[in-house]
């Protein structure tokens, strides 16, 4: 039986709850022993959960990188002491890529294409103002769904963001900023769509739209990132128009992956990239919402 | 006739709490734990002797965790991006941190402010002004960095005493002789004890603060400089919140809150007591998230209470009024 | 401690006034109001609304300060009231669930007091555990989710209205009334001026401090409780992640920003709360503004420090000064 | 000797000092002049403006106007630092040191000896011990200054000042609580100063030791000037005249003897003490009755007080007022039975400074009655204005924070504090500390006052003679414990003085 040793970030939103407990469960299923140590979003933390990994001797550690610089020293230690190391859910500076075994990500700048993209094809040749909630400042994810996102729209002249605060990934950071845009834009009517870095903003801000007379998903077009159960919620109610999904099952594929290196010595590709799958109404909805709501989310 | 002080009562819950790690898991009491101890917390260690020198005094510091942050954002943008050698862009650093530090105490000595505030506003500034100069975390890959993080004193038993641990046990060191053997330091007992009596008795406070607060900003600095050796990075978001964990480090360590008592080593040990309580909780490895959160709060309960029930013990019942209120 | 004659109030009234000219200077409807679903519509009326939950905090936590204390752990117990207010919103009566919620503000107050005034720790680190593990517990009820629900009774504290007005701005309203009648129409509000004052003196002169000081963390945690189910309410779920972080650090702000001394003594109720007033109606500029997000906190370190300068009474002397100086 | 000092050049003159504090004009045009080798008294009335006058002078409070000139030149300071580097030393009413360093280095603070920049701990104890001996005082320098009674803190204060002064040495009532002995220590040692040409100045309300020890004398009233005397050429009336601008028929310092013996006990205390801190003691107050206790500093006074209010928990003993047993675990308890205590410490145990006169004047009552209670806003304004009028505090204004009323004025609005409860038995800790000598005739003839309506007082005060003037009974205490009593008959100062010596009290007390 393989220990696995998991440095997890913390618990800062559902979506990361939902990657534990899918973690916890996929492993299971493969009769791993998964040890999680909780770093409280600290890098820190997570330095000194690897460090306490190593000396506890695991047969392999997962790394859910905080951010993606300074891990270069403990993850030379690990290497050391033959550890194989493998990301989730983010990859971390190339200077390290010899570090360790692969990285199972999503790409999130290819996150905010696909949104973007969707937007582009859905609004045609209208012009169309965007407002924009961001992610904490600073957050890698943030500023890569925010370039993705840019990326996609800079080749449409008509799609304009025309407002950009940050609403730090929260529901009610999200209602409070898209209040005041609403009010910073006329009332709303100038706006013609909202973009979130994630679901929880964007559940916040159809709160804000609706409260303020308006009709998200018809009068305002949403897209968001993440596809966590509430947005489906939304969908199904006809307020939200579209997510794009960041699955929790990181840890599957790289447990797969472990299993295959451990028993077979196969090699894994550097980088396990994750889909980053477009939902929209016409996706059925409510199916996705039964399936994800008992995930942990 | 004298009464066991502080720092020995501190000292003591330290050494029970190790017992009972050691005693709860096998590979505990060794020298890389205690390394790790060193190494892990060096960067706290660092900035709470600083901030040891501030709460004596009779202030506080909210700013140094935006302190570190800047700090590691602009030793890596000044070696990476203008390429400057990195003990150079140090030593800029300290001046700036100096720099921001004579500042927050000027304000508060000429306008009379209260340094909870002034600090405070001092840390949306470093922590906005290192997002303005980069929102993305930088590596640092100059020389002197690997250089340093392969350097280490191997310690019998597989324990490796690292250079930041060592910087951390030097500037403990240095504070220590900096407090309780100079004017200085004696100048800094006399502010916590009564302000206005210190002045009377000829002693510049204007300057004292500044001073104070600059001493806190360029441990901070140098605490940021220990960071990035530490993480090899530079990143904006990095130490948030370290101004609370500081705090109590320091408060654990026997220093009063409302100034004048206090010693450097006592803060050298709450930042151990601290270091424990997390490596307690990896090491017990089966913790969620919140219960890791409650776990950290129930133990520093336990650490606390431990030291105030020895204190008690120790009968000094008459010195401790009711709480809020001393 | 600098003495001076009183003089309380207008540094803080006229704060306010130059913050939301200012606010009206970047975004020119700011003025603007209107009726949506027969409740008040506009950006001042957002100030008032946003600033609810902070303006609670701070109702508290001007009484603790005044003792001399203070308390770190209102995020928290705002994060585990909404929470359990949250989880019972839509299997209980709407009295159930938000008397449970303020039940265990009360617990958390009692426990704060309790390791203040009884063990005497200093408030700084006593409230610090809970602040830690509060969270913990709040997480530990919600299991790390973001638990919704439904009850339109729970989610009148967060958006329903009376008169117009946003529940959330009649709530605080009604706990300002309350409060004030409290502490000013009994004596307790002479007593923990004294006891913040001068400790000594004023246990010398018979007063209970203990007792005291337990009421007031009590008090403190209550008020937080009905912001963590205002902040609930408002989003119709309970975010035990983030509800109320940091906002015990906006509190202390308002309340300092209020004209309350750290070092206790004198307290105003109504001035706490137009120092949660003003950090919104800054927060709220921000917002309207249209800078990156990058500038917001080195926009909010400028005007706290400005604010605050110029409510400093050595200001006033130094300017004094250099007039009789030019003279 | 009157001729040479009138002829020795000014070595500090002050010219049209003027300071106002928003509209109280604390100091009014006043001119003072030292001499160097002279011992100046400077006199007035509780706030006549004596404080602030040396405040001014040493840069601590900013002048309006005037001019300060040292040996001819003009001096500017702006702290107490630039005063003390141009010669002069100060020691401020309140004792002004730090409780939490060590005594010694509250004696060398900014001056400590160093090697290399490092303190020379060994060498600083050294001198400081040496420099107290000279003082008579034999005490642990290396302790916290804060575990030594106010009269050591004093005498700490004093001798630093001393060591430091060049050319000026300000002292503002030093003698407020110090005991005879210590009192005459210090003299000696304002003569060898004055001596070795080092002028003086010496705030005091104790006319005697003003006739002991200056030269010349200068008084204050209502901030202004109102005249500089030679001592010698000034009666003690005309010195009061001065300084109350109206004749005090000075209270011939007599003890009325009436009988008590019949009164019931109103409290009393069996076997009553704490471990460590006073041992156990017997003591009965009755109504109408005033016990003086008396002792030499650190005889356990203070200690007797506490324990008596409740500030301090007995761990032995029984506590009762009018002859049933009560809980007296607090001070808390204390004020509900009727008790009253008004403590030595003003400044730390006192007065709430921020708030206002009105405000501490009603802190004791509202206390006793409770919070629920609260006494009306017209209530508290009558008290107030009663109080400030029966003892005449001044400023007469309620609504001023009581931290900027002087002294001695502060000392009457604590005194109103427990006034103002109606108490059965109050407890006072040298209640004429700093109080001058029109408002100390005031406070003793309200003693007298109180005691025929029926309250009893327990009363500590260094001045033997005030102890002997109203005292019914005297409780003399040595080394922590009651060592005897001495009952209305057998009061003198001469026989208390022998009981504090004598090795068997109570012998004396009979002979007597
Ligand atoms: N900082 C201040 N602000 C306002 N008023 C003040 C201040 N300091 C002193 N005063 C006032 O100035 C007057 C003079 O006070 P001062 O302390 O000089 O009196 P004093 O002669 O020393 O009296 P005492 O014998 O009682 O010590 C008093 O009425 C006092 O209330
Ligand atoms: N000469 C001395 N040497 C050492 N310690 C002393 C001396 N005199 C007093 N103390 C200490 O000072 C402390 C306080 O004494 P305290 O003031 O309570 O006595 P007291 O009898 O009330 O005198 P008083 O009221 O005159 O100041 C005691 O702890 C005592 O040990
Ligand atoms: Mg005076
Ligand atoms: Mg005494």
């Amino acid at each position: 039986q393989l220990t696995v040793g998991f440095s997890q970030i913390g618990s800062e939103s559902g979506w990361r709850a939902a990657e534990t407990t899918v973690s916890k469960s996929e492993a299971s299923k493969r009769t791993v022993n998964l040890k999680i140590a909780d770093a409280q979003q600290k890098q820190e933390n997570q330095i000194k959960a690897i460090r306490s990994f190593v000396a506890q001797g695991v047969d392999a550690i997962f790394l859910a990188p905080v951010v993606s610089t300074g891990w270069d020293a403990v993850l030379k230690e690990a290497k050391q002491a033959k550890i194989p190391v493998i990301l989730l859910d983010r990859d971390i500076d190339p200077s390290g890529k010899d570090l360790y075994l692969t990285a199972v990500t999503s790409d999130s700048v290819h996150e905010g294409e696909v949104a973007g993209d969707w937007l582009a094809k859905t609004v045609g040749d209208k012009a169309c103002n965007i407002v924009e909630l961001q992610g904490t400042v600073g957050a890698s994810v943030a500023t890569n769904r925010k370039k993705g996102f840019d990326t996609a729209i800079a080749k449409h002249a008509n799609l304009k963001v025309v407002r950009s605060q940050t609403g730090d990934f929260t529901r009610a950071k999200g209602k409070e900023v898209m209040e005041s845009f609403i009010k910073a834009e006329g009332g709303g009517k100038s706006i013609c769509a909202v973009y979130a870095h994630n679901d929880d903003m964007m559940v916040g801000a159809i709160q804000a739209m609706k409260e303020a007379g308006l009709k998200p998903g018809k009068d305002i077009l949403t897209v968001s990132i993440d596809a966590v159960p509430d947005i489906f919620k939304a969908m199904v109610a006809g307020e939200a128009n579209a997510t794009v999904e960041l699955t929790p099952n990181m840890a599957g594929p790289a447990l797969d992956a472990l299993i295959a290196y451990k028993d077979k010595g196969t090699t894994p590709p550097k980088w396990i990239q994750t889909e980053s799958k477009l939902y929209t109404s016409a996706d059925n909805p409510q199916q996705a919402y039964d399936s994800k709501k008992g995930l942990g989310y | 006739m004298r009464r066991p002080s502080p720092v020995m009562i501190t000292a003591l819950v330290f050494v029970a709490g190790f017992v009972i790690c050691s005693l709860q898991f096998p590979n505990f009491a060794s020298t890389r734990v205690v390394a790790n101890l060193l190494t892990d917390n060096a960067f706290l260690g660092v900035v709470a002797i600083g901030m040891t020198f501030v709460i004596i005094s009779g202030g506080i510091d909210l700013s140094v965790g935006s302190v570190i942050g800047f700090s590691t954002v602009f030793v890596a943008l000044t070696t990476e991006k203008l390429g400057l050698p990195p003990l150079l862009a140090f030593a800029i650093l300290l001046v700036l941190c100096a720099a921001f530090g004579a500042a927050m105490g000027a304000v508060i000595h000429v306008f009379d402010m209260p340094p909870f505030i002034v600090t405070l506003a001092g840390m949306f500034l470093a922590r906005g002004i290192s997002f303005l100069m980069s929102t993305e975390s930088t590596p640092i890959t100059a020389p002197l960095y690997s250089a340093v993080s392969d350097f280490g004193i191997a310690l019998p038993g597989g324990g490796r005493l690292t250079a930041i641990a060592l910087i951390m046990l030097a500037v403990v060191a240095f504070g220590s002789i900096l407090l309780h053997f100079t004017r200085f330091g004696t100048n800094v007992y006399a502010m916590g004890g009564n302000r206005t009596a210190t002045a009377l008795m000829g002693v510049e406070i204007g300057s004292m603060t500044v001073r104070i607060y600059m001493l806190s900003s360029v441990l901070a600095g140098l605490a940021g400089i220990v960071f990035s050796f530490y993480t090899a990075a530079g990143y904006s978001l990095s130490a948030v919140g370290v101004e609370l964990d500081t705090i109590a480090a320091v408060v654990i360590g026997g220093t009063l809150l409302s100034g004048g008592q206090g010693t450097a080593i006592g803060t050298f040990i709450g930042v151990l007591i601290q270091g424990l309580i997390q490596t307690y909780i990896n090491f017990d490895g089966t913790l969620s998230s919140w219960w890791t959160k409650i776990a950290t709060g129930v133990l520093l309960f336990a650490f606390i209470a431990l030291q105030q029930g020895m204190v008690r013990l120790a009968g000094r019942s008459r010195a401790i009024r009711a709480g809020g209120v001393t | 401690m600098a003495l001076a004659l009183p003089r309380r109030g207008l540094a803080q009234i006229a704060a306010l006034i130059v913050i939301l000219l200012i606010d009206r200077m970047v975004s020119p409807q700011f003025f603007d109001l209107r009726l949506q679903d027969g409740r008040l519509f506009g950006s001042l009326i957002d100030v008032l609304n946003r600033g609810a939950p902070v303006a609670l905090l701070a109702l508290g936590m001007v009484l603790v300060i005044a003792t001399r204390g203070i308390d770190l752990s209102v995020g928290a117990v705002m994060a585990i009231s909404g929470a359990i207010a949250a989880s019972l919103a839509d299997s209980h009566a709407w009295p159930v669930a938000v008397a449970a919620a303020l039940g265990a503000g009360l617990l958390c107050g009692l426990w704060n007091g309790f390791l203040v005034a009884i063990l005497g720790i200093q408030p700084i680190v006593a409230t610090l555990i809970l602040m830690v593990a509060g969270r913990g517990i709040a997480q530990l009820i919600t299991e790390g989710r973001i638990v919704t629900f439904t009850s339109p009774d729970i989610i009148w504290f967060g958006t329903g209205s009376l008169l117009g007005m946003p529940a959330p701005v009649v709530i605080v309203v009604g706990m300002l009334i309350v409060t004030g009648l409290v502490v000013r129409g009994s004596a307790l509000g002479l007593l923990i001026e004294a006891a913040g004052g001068n400790a000594r003196a004023s246990e010398l002169s018979g007063v209970g401090i203990r007792t005291m000081v337990v009421s007031v963390y009590v008090w403190c945690s209550l008020c937080a409780a009905l912001a963590g189910i205002i902040a609930a309410a408002d989003i119709m779920g309970a975010d035990a992640n983030n509800a109320g972080l940091w906002l015990e650090l906006d509190a202390i702000l308002a309340v300092v920003i209020g004209g309350t001394s750290l070092f206790g003594g004198r307290f105003s109720l109504v001035l706490a709360v137009c120092g949660a007033l003003i950090i919104q109606a800054m927060n709220t500029g921000i917002l309207l503004s249209g800078y990156p997000p990058e500038f917001n906190l080195v926009v909010k370190a400028a005007v706290v420090l400005v604010v605050l300068l110029l409510q400093s009474p050595r200001l006033s002397d130094l300017v004094a000064n250099y007039r009789k100086a030019r003279a | 000797m009157q001729e040479t000092a009138e002829a020795r050049q000014p070595l500090l003159d002050v010219r049209g000092l003027s300071k106002s504090f928003a509209a109280l004009r604390a100091l009014d045009q006043v001119d003072f002049t030292l001499r160097a080798g002279e011992i100046h008294a400077l006199l007035g009335e509780n706030g006549a403006g004596k404080s602030t006058l040396i405040k001014v002078i040493t840069g601590v409070l900013a002048r309006d106007a005037g001019t300060v000139s040292l040996d001819g030149k003009e001096i500017v300071p702006r702290s107490a630092k630039e005063a003390l580097t141009a010669g002069i030393a100060t020691v401020y009413q309140e004792v002004n040191l730090l409780p939490n360093l060590s005594v010694a280095q509250n004696l060398y603070l900014g001056r400590q000896p160093t090697r290399f920049g490092i303190v020379r701990d060994g060498e600083m104890k050294r001198r400081a011990a040496e420099l107290l001996a000279g003082y008579d005082l034999h005490i642990d320098v290396a302790a916290p200054l804060g575990s030594y009674s106010v009269a050591i803190q004093h005498v700490v204060a004093i001798a630093r000042a001393v060591d430091l002064s060049a050319r000026v040495l300000i002292l503002d009532e030093p003698t407020a609580s110090l005991d005879r002995h210590e009192v005459e220590m210090l003299f000696r040692t304002m003569r060898g100063l004055a001596a070795r040409g080092i002028g003086i100045v010496f705030v005091t309300h104790f006319l005697d030791q003003v006739y002991e020890i200056s030269d010349r004398i200068t008084v204050l009233r209502n901030g202004r000037l109102i005249g500089e005397r030679m001592t010698s050429a000034l009666p003690r009336l005309d010195l009061i005249h001065m300084m109350l601008g109206r004749e005090l028929s000075e209270t011939t310092e007599e003890r009325a003897v009436h009988e008590k013996s019949a009164a019931a006990p109103c409290a009393s205390f069996t076997n009553f003490g704490k471990r460590g801190y006073i041992a156990p003691f017997d003591l009965e107050l009755r109504h109408g009755e005033v016990v003086g206790l008396a002792g030499l500093l650190g005889s356990g006074r203070t200690e007797t007080a506490r324990l008596v209010f409740g500030a301090e928990r007995a761990d032995s003993g029984t506590a009762s007022v009018e002859g049933k047993p009560i809980r007296l675990h607090s001070p808390r308890d204390a004020v509900q039975h009727g008790f009253g205590y008004c403590p030595e410490e003003r400044k730390t145990d006192g007065i709430v400074a921020e708030l206002t006169v009105r405000e501490n004047i009603v802190l004791a009552l509202q206390a006793k009655r409770g919070i629920a209670k609260p006494l009306s806003r017209r209530e508290q304004d009558e008290i107030a204005a009663r109080f400030i009028k029966l003892l005449d505090i001044r400023p007469p204004d309620p609504e001023r924070p009581i931290g900027l009323l002087s002294g001695g004025n502060q000392q009457k609005a604590l005194l109103a504090r427990w006034l103002a409860t109606e108490p059965r038995l109050l407890v006072l800790d040298e209640p004429t500390r700093g109080i001058d000598v029109g408002a100390h005739a005031e406070i003793i003839r309200l003693i007298r006052e109180l005691c025929e309506r029926g309250l009893a007082l327990l009363v500590i005060s260094s001045e033997l003679d005030e102890i002997v003037a109203y005292s019914d009974r005297v409780v003399v205490l040595r080394d922590r414990a009651h060592v005897g009593a001495l009952d209305e008959h057998a009061i003198g100062v001469p026989s208390i003085l022998a009981a504090i010596a004598a090795d068997d009290a109570a012998r004396i007390a009979e002979e007597a």
